[in-house]
């Protein structure tokens, strides 16, 4: 409950943000704060420096993009998103999931960028947007730079985003037909996730990214067929943990039902 | 034979009791106003952080807390070596070996459980107590853990407690009836070799904590805390710190809910003590949820072994043999009393008559067990109804028919128990009846089928509960013959204040059971008054002289000792009401004034009356020319209620060991989804019997909460530990408490069979909720009959639980075994 | 502008306006809590899971233990004192009594605040609703059943004087 | 916590055990070394700031090479105290032949104690096979630079290699060594 002693900086633009995260050691983004805070009053890891983005109004846009998919902004939170009508429009999954997060007090708090750069192995967007394709944009001292889902999760908290640099937005392909899917076992309704896994399906083409079953979403593209689903799922590369809420035995049972279930919502849909 | 004489039961007047008016308790818990310990503050206070060992088991080789004194804003530090000096270790109840046990408020020469404190550093702010706590060098030799009760008791295994000798913190054998006759008498015996209750806690959403003051003139500290058995605390505490028991004065408001988590504080208030007299300044200590979790009780962990239940083919069961391993975790605090505490119910809800039990409490490196929630009884009544179903479903009987069978019926109460228990009334029988009706039992069939049109098992499980309330704390002689507790007490002071105010102060305290509104209902009707004209100060308070040895709220008891106390200290005080009415309005004797509206009347002339405000004025400030038989009349009266209690008879372990004993009989009906082992509680109903009911929507409160309580341990919560000894869930983002989603809308019903032992009729009924999880596990085997009737052998069944039932269901049943005549 | 390891803040509580020198370590509800002693606002977890802090921040219901200080600088926060209006309970306090939705009144401040942020945004909740929005609020007195029943009564306005 | 696994180097036997053997260049594989100290060729401390995504651990870990028989097999002890975490690891290098090259296999049981692993294990458990890789990919580069040519990719049954992927922002490249973790 009790933080060690940190730097604290509230930046008024993403420029001076970025310069902030470069020239401070340790220094991490705060966004919503609902991972990282936890993390530094365990103090089981304590960030040195903390850049405050809750100044940065343009980051929390949520906006149609020219192509008819979406964009939005790191800073959105969950709130944002489930009372969006672009996201309802153009990617209804977006706040279909988002609503099943954590709590209302949360979700006030808790941001799109915040989920996908802590990148907990139970947190629920890293695998929609592994299974929608989306496009993170990152900002460093030399401008920004595109990375794809599938380059953007490294490892338990650690993605694509560097020392020095900052995710300003994430962006979705429009669904021209295709449809998403999302489904999860959790523990009690609505909680933390023991396996999910988001499906994106167009014609009978699935991308399906698992979540809870390795350090990042483990992303199968498939025939959208639910043997063909569960297969590719069985044969996958996964080491899912054994903890208290499950072994991995169970774990990788569940990621093949869920996986099939989120198929078969997307189907429905498309 | 020791049953009590019933006396008469004075049915209370329709009067305030029995209805739900608004709490007094209310009004300044809604506005935030409520005083809970880490509200109050004083000038110069310190905070402190506990040090606390990283093993499980380890010797302390060195602590160095030289680094942490240096920092600028530290106060001061604490360490074991001082605590082992400056006071005695905490008395113990058991016998040898368990007696040699030294507990003392920080870990001395050695480190037992993960989380146990072995240093305090105090400082200016919160934080900087945390970070100085950090500077402290301890280094330790680790030692091998061992984890499991029943390994623990085997040679060899590594032993906590050098000075004991052994792991065994107390063992013996009960023995009642004649099994063996019950053998030759059966025309089966199922065996089933493991059931196992889990490790949990009630958790209160307010974790433990104190500020402590330290007055250096008269040697006297203050606690302003939450434990909820100030009695029995400063009998621990006192002799430790070498002081008088008036030298520790506890007070407590408000308090954030207990479930039992707040009876062992001692250790944690004897080294803020030793503090707050080292520093001389106050000094305020806040556990942490994981400080809770990881170093605070925890439920009784009890292990059933090599069960032999006789029984008859139509299903009547004639007795139990069992082996039950108990694990005290690393201290015995409050336990061994565990040890026989579960024999207030020894045959559950049933007529069995031949019970053989082997008993035995190992410690291990884990937290300590503490009273949580149906304490030591929830695990009896858990392991009577598994026995039940499985008995029922190996013998292809229906497990409903089978406890109405062997269930004890209303007419044969007050039943002596094999053991000399006394169920004082209920009808276990008719409460079933009604919890079927509220799930809809006879449509049954019909959702079965429709749950497997959608992939779903449906199961129906029953689950009974007996909740004793107000122990007879001579069953502790039955663990230690020498010990010298027996019996129970309650105290309650009511007086007339100068302006005739009633003001009513207890010995209980309160966190939530509406102590105060109960309280004024009871007086209200006795002194002709209302509710509002009753002011019960909140909390508890040493100094105001109205508690005893066990005061406190714990063990179902307030509803029987605390109102008893109130209603003794309120007779009293209308007597001298009457008494000092009748010689001011010159009637021919106090039997002639009655008490209405406030006002002392005489029943020929209701004109001639004297308002409690003149008596007040009178006695206090007015008082020249009384006559001398007015001499006691102070209009202040003290009560102390002693339940009718005999102790039990040693060699036997023969007598009565509870009051009073409520009935709660749930009935739940389950949807299990085959492909995950996820499932849900479609329907569920709680019947309630717990006497004559004073305010019936705090008694539904009661039930609603207890019932959330096992619903949670039944699915979500559980306190595992890994090989390292180190606790899983040691917060709430692993241990799941359901919240207002996870909860199954919960249908009620309830009946009143009074008590005949006590005079109100009432019965404490808070710890009735454990039947949520005996429902749960018999509505799981029974959905689950269909695809290879797997035996639920434990208390916890979370999803991946069932799920491997579901997988295998064999394996489950490898340890059942029926033998036919 | 460079990192600070503190900062002063001015924070508006219950229309009055603090101003005060605050560690950037330091937690919301423990300034709430110790430094403006307005201690209705309670803690009872360590990860932000049980919603015993829960406060209103510029009109959205927020976990206080999961916000620095720092980062409430110039931000408007309603606790649970202010309710009540000059001795006269919110509707939603008073519906809490007459349903029997509080026992140990823990929990009663995180759970008020909830309720409010609901009602100020859903004047007709249907159950689950209520249920979703007391989701980060754990109780372990009353299992719920109480509290869904007053927050419904409160929406309907038939709460007694 | 056990994982274990295999490398392959195109070095002999020699010069992998040379690494192996020195305290100075084990000492410098820990993640995050900020500093480190030789007691003596059996014994050395490092300081380390473990990165962990979301801050980094800081730790002082004690090192005792417990077996040593070059240059087949060498086993080393590490004890660590950080902030509220205590790690105790034993890992076990065994190096045989393998045409030019050599083949290691190595075990590594680590135990994680105190408020790090309140943390949970589903999260503790992938960081610990993160930290496992970075030591490994430190070994490599290491014989690398004495000349060994480049580490043929990883194979091994053992957590770490598969499913994660083995860079981090710190060691981020253009071209990330090793398999991406998603097909």
């Amino acid at each position: 409950m009790l933080l060690s002693e940190v730097g604290y900086a509230r930046p008024a633009s993403v420029d001076e943000a970025v310069r902030l995260l470069a020239e401070n050691d340790g220094a991490r983004p705060l966004a919503g704060g609902q991972t990282i805070v936890n993390v530094m009053k365990a103090r089981a890891a304590a960030p040195d420096v903390l850049v405050d983005l809750g100044a940065l109004e343009d980051l929390r846009a949520i906006a149609k993009a020219a192509d008819g998919g979406l964009e939005l902004g790191a800073m959105a939170t969950y709130t944002q998103v489930i009372t969006s009508g672009d996201i309802k429009d153009a990617r209804p999954i977006l706040a279909e999931v988002a609503a099943q997060i954590a709590d209302v007090q949360v979700r006030n708090r808790g941001t799109v960028g915040g989920n996908i750069c802590s990148n907990d192995p139970t947190n629920h967007l890293p695998p929609v947007m592994a299974a929608a394709g989306a496009t993170m944009t990152i900002a460093g001292a030399d401008g920004e730079r595109e990375v794809s889902a599938e380059e953007f999760f490294l490892g338990v908290y650690m993605t694509a985003v560097g020392e020095g640099e900052l995710l300003t937005k994430v962006t979705l392909p429009a669904l021209n037909g295709a449809a998403d899917g999302f489904a999860a076992i959790t523990i009690g309704t609505d909680g933390t996730c023991i396996v999910n896994a988001a499906a994106t399906v167009s014609r009978d083409e699935a991308r399906v990214a698992l979540g809870c079953v390795s350090a990042t979403p483990v992303l199968l593209t498939v025939a959208a067929d639910e043997d063909a689903v569960r297969e590719a799922v069985a044969g996958a590369t996964i080491d899912p943990p054994s903890d208290v809420h499950g072994s991995a035995d169970y774990r990788r049972h569940l990621a093949a039902v869920v996986a099939a279930r989120a198929v078969a919502q997307a189907k429905e849909g498309s | 034979m020791t049953t009590v004489a019933p006396d008469q039961v004075e049915a209370p007047q329709k009067g305030f009791a029995g209805t739900s008016i608004p709490r007094k308790e209310d009004k300044r818990l809604v506005q935030g106003e409520g005083v809970f310990f880490d509200d109050v503050k004083r000038h110069g206070m310190g905070y402190v952080h506990f040090v606390r060992s990283p093993y499980a088991h380890a010797g302390i080789v060195s602590i160095d807390v030289s680094a942490a004194e240096a920092v600028e804003g530290v106060y001061g530090t604490l360490i074991g070596e001082e605590v082992a000096a400056q006071t005695d270790p905490f008395f113990e109840m058991s016998t040898p070996p368990g007696s040699e046990i030294r507990d003392y408020a920080l870990a001395v020469g050695k480190v037992r459980f993960a989380g146990e404190p072995v240093a305090a550093v105090v400082a200016e702010t919160r934080e900087l107590a945390r970070d100085a706590a950090e500077l402290v060098e301890v280094e330790y030799e680790p030692l091998e853990p061992v984890l499991d009760a029943v390994a623990a008791a085997e040679p060899g295994a590594p032993i906590l407690h050098d000075e004991a000798g052994s792991n065994v913190v107390w063992s013996g054998k009960f023995e009642w009836g004649d099994f063996d006759e019950a053998l030759a008498e059966a025309d089966h015996v199922v065996k089933i070799d493991r059931l196992y209750f889990h490790r949990f806690s009630s958790t209160p959403l307010e974790c433990a904590g104190a500020l402590v003051e330290y007055d250096k003139g008269i040697a006297q500290w203050t606690l302003h805390c939450n434990h909820q058995m100030p009695g029995i605390g400063i009998v621990w505490m006192a002799p430790a710190l070498r002081v008088g028991t008036d030298k520790l004065r506890i007070v407590t408001q408000d308090i954030g809910g207990g479930f039992g988590n707040k009876i062992t504080l001692h250790p944690y208030f004897v080294a803020l003590c030793l503090l707050a007299r080292k520093l001389n300044r106050p000094v305020h200590w806040t556990e942490w949820r994981t400080d809770q979790h990881t170093a605070n009780t925890h439920g009784n962990e009890r292990t059933f072994l090599d069960v032999e239940v006789p029984v008859k083919a139509d299903g009547t069961m004639l007795g139990f043999k069992v082996r039950a391993f108990d694990d005290a975790g690393a201290f015995p605090r409050y336990e061994p009393l565990g040890c026989i505490i579960w024999a207030q119910v020894t045959p559950g809800c049933y007529r069995w008559r031949h019970v053989l039990v082997d008993f035995t409490q190992t410690c291990t490196n884990k937290s300590p067990t503490a009273p949580n929630r149906g304490y030591s009884r929830m695990q009896q009544l858990w392991f009577t109804e598994r026995v039940i179903d499985v008995v029922a479903h190996e013998l292809d009987l229906d497990p409903v028919e089978v406890r109405k069978r062997n269930y004890i019926k209303s007419e044969e109460m007050p039943y002596e128990t094999p053991n000399g228990c006394v169920y004082d009334s209920g009808d276990y029988a008719r409460c079933l009846d009604i919890a079927l009706d509220l799930i809809g039992y006879d449509k049954l069939e019909e959702r079965r089928k429709d749950a497997e049109s959608r992939g779903k098992l449906l199961g129906v499980g029953i689950g009974s509960t007996l909740d004793s309330g107000t122990n007879n704390f001579g069953q502790s002689q039955l663990l230690n013959p020498e010990l010298q507790f027996s019996g129970n007490n309650e105290v309650a002071t009511a007086r007339l204040d100068i302006f005739g105010e009633v003001v009513v102060t207890l010995g209980t305290t309160p966190q939530g059971q509406s102590h105060e509104t109960v309280t004024s209902q009871v007086v209200a009707d006795l002194l002709g008054i209302t509710p509002d004209d009753v002011h019960v100060r909140a909390g508890h308070d040493s100094y105001w002289n109205s508690h005893a040895g066990f005061s406190g709220t714990y063990a179902s008891q307030f509803a029987v000792t605390g109102l008893e106390a109130v209603k003794g200290a309120t007779l009293e005080l209308a007597s001298q009401i009457r008494r000092l009415a009748s010689v001011i309005l010159g009637a021919d004797g106090p039997d002639d004034i009655v008490l209405e509206e406030g006002m002392a009347k005489r029943k020929d002339m209701p004109e001639a009356a004297l308002p409690f405000m003149a008596c007040g004025a009178i006695i206090n400030v007015n008082n020249a020319g009384l006559p001398p038989e007015l001499d006691d009349v102070t209009l202040n009266c003290r009560y102390v209620y002693r339940p009718p209690f005999q102790v039990p008879d040693h060699e036997t372990k023969f007598g009565n060991l509870t009051l009073t004993y409520a009935t709660q009989i749930h009935a739940c009906v389950v949807e299990v989804d085959r492909e995950t082992g996820v499932y849900e509680i479609v329907d569920y109903a709680a019947v309630d019997d717990c006497g004559t009911r004073i305010h019936p929507q705090i008694v539904e409160g009661q039930v609603h909460g207890a019932t959330a309580h096992a619903l949670g341990a039944a699915t979500f919560e559980t306190f595992p530990y890994d090989e390292d000894g180190m606790l899983l869930t040691s917060n709430f983002y692993d241990y799941h408490v359901p919240h207002a989603l996870d909860m199954p809308p919960l249908k009620t019903g309830f009946i009143e069979s009074p008590s005949p032992f006590n005079s109100l009729g009432t019965k404490g009924m808070g710890e009735g909720g454990g039947a949520g999880i005996h429902c749960v596990c018999a509505a799981i085997q029974d959905a689950l009959r269909p695809v290879g009737n797997p035996v639920v052998t434990e208390s916890h069944n979370p999803y991946h639980r069932v799920w491997e039932l579901l997988q295998d269901p064999a394996a489950s049943r490898a340890g059942i075994e029926v033998t036919g005549r | 502008m460079e990192p600070v390891t503190s900062k002063r803040i001015t924070v508006t509580v219950n229309g009055a306006s603090y101003e005060r020198d605050v560690d950037a370590r330091r937690l919301l509800v423990h300034v709430i809590r110790d430094d403006l002693d307005l201690t209705g606002t309670h803690i009872g977890c360590d990860t932000g899971n049980c919603g015993a802090c829960t406060v209103i921040v510029d009109g959205l219901a927020v976990k206080s233990c999961m916000m620095l200080a720092v980062q409430a600088d110039g931000v408007s926060i309603e606790t649970v004192e202010s309710l009540a209006s000059d001795d006269e309970l919110h509707p939603l306090q008073r519906a809490f009594s007459a349903h029997h939705a509080l026992q140990c009144g823990y929990c009663t401040p995180g759970m008020l605040m909830s309720a409010k942020h609901l009602l100020d945004n859903n004047s007709e909740p249907t159950e689950n609703e209520i249920r979703r929005a007391i989701q980060g609020n754990i109780c372990r007195c009353t299992g719920y059943v109480n509290i869904v029943e007053a927050i419904d009564a409160a929406a309907r306005g038939e709460v007694p004087a | 916590m056990k994982v274990e696994g295999t490398r392959r180097y195109e070095a002999s036997r020699e010069r992998v055990w040379d690494v192996l053997n020195d305290p100075a260049e084990m000492a410098g594989l820990m993640p995050g070394v900020e500093s480190f100290e030789i007691v003596d060729d059996t014994h050395w401390k490092a300081k380390v700031k473990v990165p962990l995504g979301l801050g980094s651990m800081k730790m002082s870990i004690d090192f005792e090479k417990t077996e040593s028989r070059p240059p087949e097999h060498a086993s080393l002890h590490a004890k660590g105290k950080g902030v509220g975490a205590i790690m105790s690891m034993e890992t076990q290098f065994d190096l045989g032949e393998d045409g030019g090259g050599t083949e290691m296999r190595w075990q590594a049981d680590v135990r994680i104690l105190g408020q790090v692993a309140s943390m949970g294990q589903r999260v503790v458990q992938p960081i610990v096979n993160q930290q496992v890789e970075q030591v490994l990919n430190a070994l490599d580069a290491r014989v690398a630079a004495k000349g060994g040519g480049t580490a043929a990719p990883p194979e091994g049954s053992s957590g770490a290699e598969e499913g994660i992927h083995p860079g981090s922002p710190e060691a981020y490249s253009d071209d990330p060594k090793g398999p991406t973790h998603s097909a």
